[in-house]
């Protein structure tokens, strides 16, 4: 599937992982200067996991995900500006402020949802795979996840449903080995790719999830089953994140080994795929010096924005909390 | 024209008549192609007209494994891309299992998304208290979704306000949770035939009075009735006031009547702690404060589970003695021989 | 195995399984007379699978079941009395007529709970592991659940925090084709015993259900897996349930087809049971028609002290509510 | 002998003195062998005394996947069988995954067993509201729990209560949530370092006062304190008093205060509708009646969702300054300038 690729997709796929990292390591920084209330969690490390199923989707296909909550957006194509103005809480943030990191949207290119709760964003993805599938609409939902989500039961609640509906959904868990401090191996009982099987759905482990096109294919593949009535996958991806749970957090162990560390970050995602491009002559290191430097001009504006956005009016604290507002005795 | 309907005929009215009218309008949940509860095929339709499966078929009509958190959580999903649809929970108790689903999406989503999301969706489930289901089948737990913004609950206490709530429910835009008391499933009355909406967070004067108003919700309604009616033999005319939501509520009802009458009974079968009493009665005492004459009581159920026993059991719900025992009291008019 | 067993042990089982049926009967009718308020769920059809199960535990092992309740606490050798006073409501009745029918439990035969809440008591089960394996006092736990349960996300998580910590707990999946009036088949993707492998615990299917030996088979297999510290075992048993899901129901729609209800009607497992002790010569059909006629008794007189017991005084609503009670402004 | 500790140290200490007292005391929950949020390891003991996997030992401390609803449910069924589970669940935010077993189960058991059951079990959870943390993690739903009989439910308010309530708690031999405010965290203050038992159901009179009652209830607690010294530079006399559990609830202790001074503020931070305000308010209004002169008037959060936005965010809680002003509305007093 990768070789019938076009140049520019794959150079789009690559400035969207660049503009995942460069977003996240501002963000972290801004984290670090009190700039962002609060924490992010990055995705830095996990670019070609989240870049290559989002491109493997189409633009009007939905999203759901998690804590770990501006790479996936950014994957599906969002602009940076709202989102970096909602991390800082302001009205022009995507979800005026109110969202902020961890719980954040973009309907504009599909995303339903990140999700603060571990796991309680599946469901989600799974019902608008039923709406796709009672409207005819021909819309793929996928639910991106972590490790330690693959532990909460609903997982298997809607992998059973989409099971037996043949929903269009994917279900996709990136094990990124541990769950804030937590092992994957010292929670989990089992290959949770393997999970699949007992539902009677396809379950697919990409073991080399720092490799957009292994990613992209696997994630297509499920697509276009999805799409053609076949019904849902799981599909786990193994996969590491460089930076700690969240960017501030200080924990008094060190919980991952530093051989391990090193390994995985040789395996830099970015880096990765600039080499595959260059090598297999689809692009020069120029035009990818041109990619970073454009993303990095997105990101500076981004962070402009979000500084020079005003703060949201506060004088109605229930502004959209109902689609028809009441009176209320306060 | 009217016809008479029992309450859960009437109920069968409003998801027939919504699923005429919108084809996005769909119903999930256990059971529901057999029609088990009989609420899918209800009314004189079923016998007549073929039941909802019939009607509606099987892409509309979407019987479910039992996986309470799923069937919350993608009625959401659906919801949030265009379904509006209509779940069925069957017992109350059952809806704990939901409960992130409720609480962490459906009621938060919207507002968090900064107004990106709406979730027309309906959940019915049905409180079997006081039939001897055991504490696992018996629960009234609507207090607990009070205290969570961004739901909206309906109780509706007749077959013509739960046809019109109901109905107004689904065509909704935000999502509403519905409370059924089962003792008032088989009640009947005669019920408008033709569509008719009952808007959201306005409440009904049962009965007129001008001594104490009682504020009756759900299965306590008919009982308040019942107590009213007993009252006014003894010469007490009291005010019966259902607010048939609770969120919203119609609060400025409840204080017109209360302005009027001076003294409040609140009749809820929730237990007492952080019920819907409490919440009238704290409104009233912040509210209408200077028109009470007497103290606030409310007639709750006590802060116990519910045992299995019919020696036990019947007795712990708001009941027509108990209220109008409380009427008395708050009158300081001694109990009739 | 089956071969050790003792003439003794074969009977206890043959005397079990008639209880269960002769119980059941008399509650069945009871429900319809009015002598029992509410309704019950009979395991009749499913005594093999019941007492199979239960057998294969010790006196000190722990149970949990669900609406379908007085099947699992007379295999585990509760007697009858106390359960038929509970049915009826009675301050004699084993939960001093508190829990009555679907919310039952008998300590006394490590009975923890039955559940009316389909799936809820999975998660006990495996706590009452957790507890035998931190004590190290060698107890085993089942959790006895239906078809529709499997569907349950708790399961799925049950069986994870099982695996990874080996609890010695048996999740026993009484697939009887039908959950209320939904066939298993239409809302259950796969096989539910092929759904323990994904959590890298084994996954029996009995296929034949209605046979006591076969179950017991399986099960002591995983009993003794489950004491021998190697952890969880899923157990699928295929069976049939003879009567409506609750006495007294009436549905409009014919769920069941009648040729698959009669041949599995032929499939009685009391008689297949009875059939193949006089076969193998391990009793005579009048041994086995005084265990009939001595559980005949024990269900009349369990019945009569239902009726002549009392009800429960009224006056304390709070009784047992905590351990510690504590005065109620009401 | 006192040190000093803060809130969080306190936390920590009491489980430290719980485990030492009783092997069958464990705790269970995410993260808790490596100490994340600073209870399983806390206080001065981390350093000097290692922390708790160390002292305990991984039988004792248990790591668990993330699935509250299994963590609850074998909490609760390990406590029905021989242990003491000290169950941590991070936020009170993740405690709805697990409703059904709280409610179904550990609510309901042992009333429904007729008493065969004896359900030992602690669980704590913490509220971030207050720090940014988005309407993910920022809930306070100790009301939602209120209305579920059989539990019990403690929110200390300051380290001296939270370590003298969590070890009676733990010695309890009934399930019993605490919900821990996060803005206390960092509190400090002299504890005693030997053991001791604070009994549940018992409230805490922080400053006597004549002319108005202030009920607070958790993070409340130090508003409240702050308000009444300002109310007292204006010449009002505020008494504060802090229930510190809310299933018992010291209603008697309560109304004693209110039939001294005649008035009721209740400060909370949970959302209003059905709050523990609600309830307190209802208590009064209906058992003191006669004491009040003045509306009673609960200090809460608004009924929306939690914004993240710092703009947006702190003003909605209950502070010194809303409760103050509330405190002079009852009074009728004006605002001073
Ligand atoms: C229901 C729930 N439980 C616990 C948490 C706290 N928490 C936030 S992120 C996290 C780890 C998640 O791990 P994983 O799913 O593997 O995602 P990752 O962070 O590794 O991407 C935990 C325990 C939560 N937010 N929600
Ligand atoms: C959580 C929950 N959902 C739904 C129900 C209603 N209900 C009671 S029994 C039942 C069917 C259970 O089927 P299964 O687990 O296969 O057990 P069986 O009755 O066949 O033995 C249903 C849907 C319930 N009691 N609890
Ligand atoms: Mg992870
Ligand atoms: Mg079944």
């Amino acid at each position: 599937m990768s070789s019938q690729l076009s140049k520019e997709f794959l150079l789009e796929a690559q400035r969207r992982m660049v503009r995942i990292r460069l977003f996240d390591e501002r963000a972290s920084k801004m984290v670090k200067r009190g700039q962002i209330p609060g924490t992010v969690h990055t995705s830095i490390g996990q670019e070609a996991q989240v870049v290559g199923a989002c491109m493997a989707l189409g633009d009007q296909d939905y999203m759901t995900g998690n804590h770990r909550s501006h790479g996936h957006p950014i994957g599906k194509g969002s602009p940076l500006s709202p989102l970096m103005a909602e991390l800082v809480g302001k009205a022009t943030g995507v979800c005026k402020g109110r969202g902020g990191s961890l719980h954040l949207a973009d309907f504009s290119v599909g995303s339903l949802g990140e999700s603060g709760i571990v796991g309680s964003s599946i469901p989600i993805a799974t019902g608008a795979a039923l709406s796709s599938k009672i409207l005819n609409n021909g819309k793929v939902a996928l639910a991106f996840f972590g490790d330690g989500a693959a532990n909460q039961g609903n997982l298997y609640e809607s992998m059973n449903l989409a099971g037996i509906w043949k929903l269009p959904v994917i279900f996709l868990c990136e094990n990124n080995l541990y769950a804030l401090s937590t092992p994957a191996h010292t929670v989990t009982s089992g290959v949770i790719a393997s999970r699949a099987a007992g539902f009677d759905i396809p379950g697919i482990r990409v073991e080399n999830g720092q490799n957009f096109i292994e990613v992209f294919d696997a994630v297509k593949t499920a697509v276009e089953r999805a799409r053609s009535g076949e019904g849902p996958s799981l599909i786990e991806v193994v996969t590491y994140r460089f930076n700690e749970h969240s960017e501030g957090l200080r924990l008094g162990v060190d919980y991952r080994d530093q051989n391990e560390k090193a390994e995985w970050l040789a395996k830099d995602p970015i880096v990765l795929f600039r080499d595959y491009l260059i090598q297999e002559s689809i692009a020069t290191a120029e035009e990818l010096d041109a990619i970073f430097a454009s993303v990095e001009a997105e990101v500076e504006e981004a962070f402009e924005f979000s500084q020079s956005s005003p703060f949201p009016d506060a004088s109605d604290p229930y502004l959209n909390l109902y689609t028809e507002p009441f009176e209320v005795y306060a | 024209m009217k016809s008479v309907m029992s309450y859960l005929g009437a109920i069968g009215a409003a998801q027939r008549e919504a699923m005429d009218a919108d084809e996005r309008v769909i119903i999930i949940g256990e059971d529901v192609e057999a029609n088990v509860y009989g609420t899918t095929g209800a009314g004189k339709a079923r016998a007549a007209e073929g039941d909802f499966l019939q009607r509606y078929g099987k892409n509309r009509i979407r019987n479910t494994p039992i996986s309470e958190e799923i069937i919350v959580g993608a009625a959401a999903g659906a919801a949030m891309t265009g379904l509006r649809p209509l779940v069925d929970l069957s017992y109350s108790s059952f809806t704990y299992l939901a409960m992130d689903q409720f609480v962490n999406q459906i009621a938060k989503n919207r507002f968090m998304f900064g107004g990106q999301a709406s979730i027309p969706v309906v959940f019915r489930s049905a409180m079997f208290y006081g039939l001897n289901t055991g504490a696992h089948h018996s629960d009234r737990p609507y207090p607990m979704y009070m205290n969570v913004p961004g739901l909206k609950i309906i109780t509706p206490a007749s077959p013509s306000d739960a046809k019109g709530l109901l109905r107004s429910a689904i065509d909704c835009d935000d999502p509403v949770l519905i409370f059924e008391a089962c003792p008032l499933w088989p009640m009947k009355e005669e019920v408008e035939e033709d569509e008719y909406w009952i808007p959201l967070g306005v409440g009904r004067t049962l009965r007129e009075g001008t001594d104490i108003t009682i504020v009756a919700i759900s299965g306590a309604v008919p009982e308040a009735v019942a107590a009213a009616e007993e009252l006014a033999k003894e010469g007490i005319s009291a005010e019966v006031f259902d607010p048939r939501t609770l969120v919203p509520m119609d609060i400025e009802g409840i204080i017109k009547s209360v302005t009027k009458t001076g003294r409040l009974v609140v009749a809820d079968p929730a237990h007492q702690t952080c019920s819907a009493a409490s919440e009238i009665s704290a409104l009233v005492a912040e509210h209408a404060w200077d028109s009470l004459t007497a103290p606030i009581k409310r007639v709750t159920t006590p802060d116990t589970q519910i045992p299995f026993s019919p020696a036990l059991e019947k007795h712990l719900y708001p009941n027509r003695l108990s209220i109008a025992a409380a009427a008395r009291s708050v009158l300081k008019v001694s109990q009739p021989v």
